[in-house]
This record gives C-alpha cells, structure tokens and sequence, in this order.
C-alpha cells in the first residue's frame, strides 16, 4: 500500500491525538527510514491551514506544538454540546406542583396545610423559574397571601389544552390503588430507563 | 484455536515421541497416552482451557472429529486423563471438571446398556444433550474470538476530536412526566386524609399482633416479596407497625431474608 | 453575523465532542427557532462525507450516532502516539461478552450454563466498569437475578451501528442430521468434508 500524502497524516494524527503534538512528536511517527524533514512538517502544516480557511476548524500553533481547534465563531453552537445532566426534580417539588394544578389558586399556606410540611422557598421559586407556576393575585385575608396558579407553559409542557384535560381525581383513585404495584419496580430497572439513552430505540 | 485441527495432532500419539515437559518449572517425565497435546505447550494449555466444555472440545477437535459424530468412550477416557494430569499437577481444578466426569461416565454407560428394541425410537441419543451444549458452548467460544478480532476503539480506528473554545455549559431543565406529578398528587392526598383521619379513629396496632399476622401470611417454602407485606391502604402507622413487626420477626430469627444484591428487591420467607 | 453553513457547525461539534452525536443531539444545538430538520442535517452529513473521501479522516454511524474518524489504514502512524499498549482481553472475558451480546438479557446463570464454568465477578465488574454491559432488570424466578445486555458504547467500541452486525452465530446442528446429510453430497464432498469436519458454515 502507497504511504497517504503527509498531510493527511499529519492531520489523523493532531485529530487523534486531541491536544497539541509538536515537529519532533510528530517525526517520532513515523518509520525510521521515512521520517519526513521538519520542512516537509511545516510544508504540510502550512497546506491544512490552508484547507480550514472558511471552515468550522483552524490549525494553530501554540507553545508546547500545533493544534487543531474549533474557531470562536461556532462557540455559540458548541455551549449546549456539554449540557449538565438535567437533575430530578423532588418529590415536594412534585407535589407542590401538583396540588398548585389542581387546586388553583391556592396559598403557600394552603399547600403547606395540604402536604403537612412547610413548602421550601426554593420550590416556589424554581417553579416561577421554570414558567410553570405563577402568582394570580393575593387572597383577601390578613397579610394577604399570594395565590398562585399554573401558566400557560405549564399547559404546553405537558401537552393539555387547558385545564379540564389534567386527568380527573376519579382517575388519580385508580392511580392511588396502583401506586403500590409502581413502587414495586426494581430501582435499577427505573434508574436505567431514566438514566440511560441505550435502552430507547435509535432514532436511526 | 477452533480452527486447529492440525494433522500431525495424531502424530503425536506415538508412545515414546513424548519428551518431557516441564510444567510449573517442575519437569514432568511421563505423559499419559493419547493426549494430543504439543508437550511442550502443556503448561500453557492446562490454564488455557476455559472449562469442561472448552476441554472436551478441544479433545474432539484435536483429533479432526465431528461433534455430532462423538466417540463417547475414546473421549471419555482421554477427559479422564487429562483429569487424573491436572490432578497429579496438583492445579486447581475446578469442581466443574469433575461434574463432567461424571456426566461422560454416566452417557457412556447408557451407551453401552442394550436398549429394549421397542423403546429405540423414542430414546434419545445418549449423547444428544452433550452434543447440544458442545455446539452451544463452541459458538460462544468462536463469537468471542470473532469480537476480538473486530476493529477497536483506540487501536484500531480513532475518534477524531478537536480542541474546542471555552464555552459555558449550559444547563437542561428536568424532564416531568405527567405520570409523576400524578404519582406525587396522590401521594399528597393519601396523606392528607391519613392526617384527618388520624385523630378521629385511632387504631390500635400492636407490634405483637402484626408480628403473628406477618407470619401467617409467610411460608417456609416460598419466598415473599417484602413489599407485598406491607399495606399502603393501612397508611403510614399500619406500615410502619407492619416494619416494626417484621423487624422484631428477624431479630427473633423466626424469619429468613434475602436480598440478590444491593438495591435489589428484598424476599422474605418463615424459617422452617 | 450570518450563521456559518450548516455542514461546518456539524462538523465543528463532531470534532468537539470527540464522540458520537446522534441527529437528536445535533438537533439540541441550534437555538429553538433555528432547528434544521433530521433531512437537512442528513444532507449536511453526506457533504462531510464526501469532502472526507480520500482524506485521512472519515464520517460513521455507530450505535449512538456520528462520529469523525481517523481511517483505519493510518492506525500504524496513530500507534506510536500513545505510549500504552491497547489492552488485552482474556477468552473469558471475551466469551462471557459474546453471549451477554448474543443472548441478551441473559442472566449469569444462563452465561454459566453455557461456558460450564462460573462467571468471575471480576470480568461482569470490568465489563460494567467499561460500560458494555448493564443490568437491564430482573428474570422472574426465585432470587430475582439480574439480566445483563450490551450498551451503544459496546458497539461504538467495536464500530458498529447496531446488534445486527455483529458475526454471525455457528449454526447448531441436529444429531440426527449427520447421516442423511453426508448421504446427500457427492463422493469428492464427502472426502471433503470428512478431512476437515469443522468447516463448519462459518465464512471466515
């Protein structure tokens, strides 16, 4: 087999590699009887650089050798690429939600009254964070405590038309009763469905 | 390896062409007959095998024989061989070695029982279930070779990365499901009617009692799920009476638990 | 600023990642109005595809989705970039693998059953560790043991798209198919045949 043109080694190894390989890192490459003269590296350089001009890449060169990296430009495209893991919401934020849904317009006072725990500040305000929740008005008594509702987000989110498709609470009986089973699924089984990508069909 | 089923295998039979080997660093003088081994490799290939299966296949393969065609005594008798060598080696052997001993003396002996004429078409070839497991066994072995010969990741190609600009890693909002804001409202609302219901019927659940119910309710022969002893409809005292219950049964010894693994469910069964 | 072409913001992120972007991830990227559709970002990727002919490089599809890669053919220059040896596995690793992929979900009994000799905690650890295999739940039977199934980056490992193209599995013979089936064949098969006995129909 013919050996490829320099550059195109040249350019396998910067892309393999991921961080900056200087001349001499890149002369030990190859063959001893083949080793390519550091002109000839910089020749081969110098034609890549070339080739990137008007593309998403760039070869640079910086203290410790050359590299190749993504331009500045196509950072805004890049910022998603790491998304954190999204986390879980908590069951009491869950539930604040829930009881905020189906009970609007409710107080803080009430939810707490509901649940039988004082509501996290947090919750509340991750919730309007979100759009899914937000104060309606405050309720006529003394300090007069704001309401809140769900928002139209909240709707869309979840795929409802309005209200009156949030499933009825005859339905969330049936659920009740059904809730034991759900609980009886093994963890990993739920954590791997949640957590893993793998177990979903491709979308290829 | 599967492959290997070289002619001069049966040259090596011949008595008196066996130098001595050493095995361990301790030179062995005499091998037994018809192993079809290269003696000099023997050290290698006694750790090599991976098992009865891989033995036995290796026996059947080294004499250019078919596995559905097995002569169960000659094979018998060179896996016994090569038992009693590793033995005489004193190399661990596992239990595994052994319980195919016995399976191969077992077929062999059902080999050589005549049959009633009548029975011979409905009984099976002795040999069958071995033969299955063989063939079984021998395409896990060859699709384990083939995954190793397949291209690799950082051997064989490479992904291609390049540096990218510092950029701020955006966060995702959490995914809810209906289903759970559903799962949390009810759990909401069976509590809040456990607390109204609290006060005004306060019943009297004993630990003792729910001890002598959970038991009834266990037997020594099959396990149940720990879960399914504890009733949501009761609310949180009636579990947590039932909790108290089971934890004073295992601390009585008067139960068994098990659990595979960690997080795994948990069984429960009464001690016989 | 107008947006760079479409196929440059691709590549860009593939090169990025240094992993595979499926066209869901790729989708993630691009700010909520500005979302190309999975058709346009196929044709950015067949461009890329073809620019990279000849080149160094290459566009594949592997199970969890594009990846750029060095080609093959420029290994032998790539080996001497990373000092370590790449890493050996033991036939009983590879042998448990192969039927964790072959017979998934297979519990460690049923692997066990089929090698005739235990499974050694360390290797389901290290292929867990390596992220091939996991627990894809429970088998229904006393002791509720774990099923085991590969991973996308098992076949990313291996450079595979999907299941589908793994080797094929030896074919199981009956017993009672030796007779009529050497009846069957011609004199000079049946010599054939008789010499080599394990030509089995593997096409090797």
């Amino acid at each position: 087999m013919a050996a490829p043109p320099l550059k195109h080694i040249v350019e396998a190894a910067l892309l393999a590699a991921g961080g900056p390989l200087s001349l001499d890192h890149l002369q030990t490459l190859f063959d001893q009887n083949n080793v390519p003269d550091k002109a000839g590296l910089r020749a081969a350089l110098a034609e890549l650089d070339k080739e990137y001009e008007g593309r998403g890449i760039e070869l640079k060169a910086l203290a410790s050798g050359y590299q190749i990296q993504v331009r500045t430009e196509l950072a805004p495209w890049l910022s998603r690429l790491w998304e954190e893991k999204p986390q879980r919401y908590s069951r009491a934020l869950l539930e604040t939600l829930a009881i905020i849904a189906y009970r609007q317009p409710v107080t803080r006072g009430e939810i707490e009254e509901i649940r039988g725990v004082s509501v996290n500040t947090n919750i509340m305000r991750t919730l309007q964070e979100r759009g899914w929740v937000r104060s309606v008005g405050h309720r006529d008594v003394p300090g007069r405590p704001a309401m809140y509702g769900t928002t139209r987000q909240f709707l869309d989110y979840f795929n409802l038309a309005s209200l009156d498709e949030l499933p009825s609470l005859l339905e969330l009986r049936d659920l009740d009763d059904i809730h034991p089973e759900l609980d009886l699924k093994f963890p990993e089984e739920a954590d791997a469905s949640a957590a893993t990508p793998d177990a979903e069909p491709r979308d290829e | 390896m599967t492959d290997t089923a070289d002619s001069d295998g049966l040259l090596e039979e011949q008595p008196g062409a066996v130098p001595s080997a050493r095995v361990r660093g301790e030179p062995v003088q005499e091998l037994p007959r018809d192993l079809y081994i290269p003696p000099d490799a023997l050290e290698v290939f006694l750790e090599a095998f991976e098992g009865p299966l891989d033995l036995l296949l290796y026996l059947i393969r080294k004499q250019n024989l078919n596995i559905l065609d097995v002569p169960i005594a000659a094979i018998t008798r060179q896996y016994m061989e090569y038992v009693d060598l590793m033995k005489e080696l004193r190399l661990e052997l596992a239990a595994e070695y052994l319980v195919m001993a016995a399976v191969l003396a077992e077929i062999k002996s059902r080999t050589l029982l005549p049959r009633p004429p009548a029975q011979e078409d409905e009984e099976e070839d002795p040999r069958a279930e071995l033969v299955r497991r063989l063939q079984e066994y021998e395409r896990y072995k060859v699709a384990g070779e083939e995954l190793d010969a397949l291209p690799r990741q950082g051997r064989d190609f490479f992904p291609a990365a390049a540096e990218a600009p510092d950029v701020e890693p955006q966060r995702r909002e959490p995914e809810v499901d209906m289903r759970e804001l559903l799962a949390a409202l009810a759990d909401v609302m069976t509590r809040a009617e456990m607390f109204t219901h609290h006060h005004v019927q306060k019943e009297a659940l004993s630990v003792r009692e729910r001890m002598t119910e959970t038991l009834a309710r266990l037997d020594a022969e099959h396990f149940t799920g720990f879960a399914e002893l504890l009733n949501a409809e009761e609310g949180r005292a009636g579990v947590v009476v039932s909790f108290l219950a089971l934890l004073e049964l295992i601390k009585a010894a008067m139960v068994e638990v098990v659990q595979s693994e960690p997080l795994a469910p948990i069984h429960i069964r009464a001690r016989g």
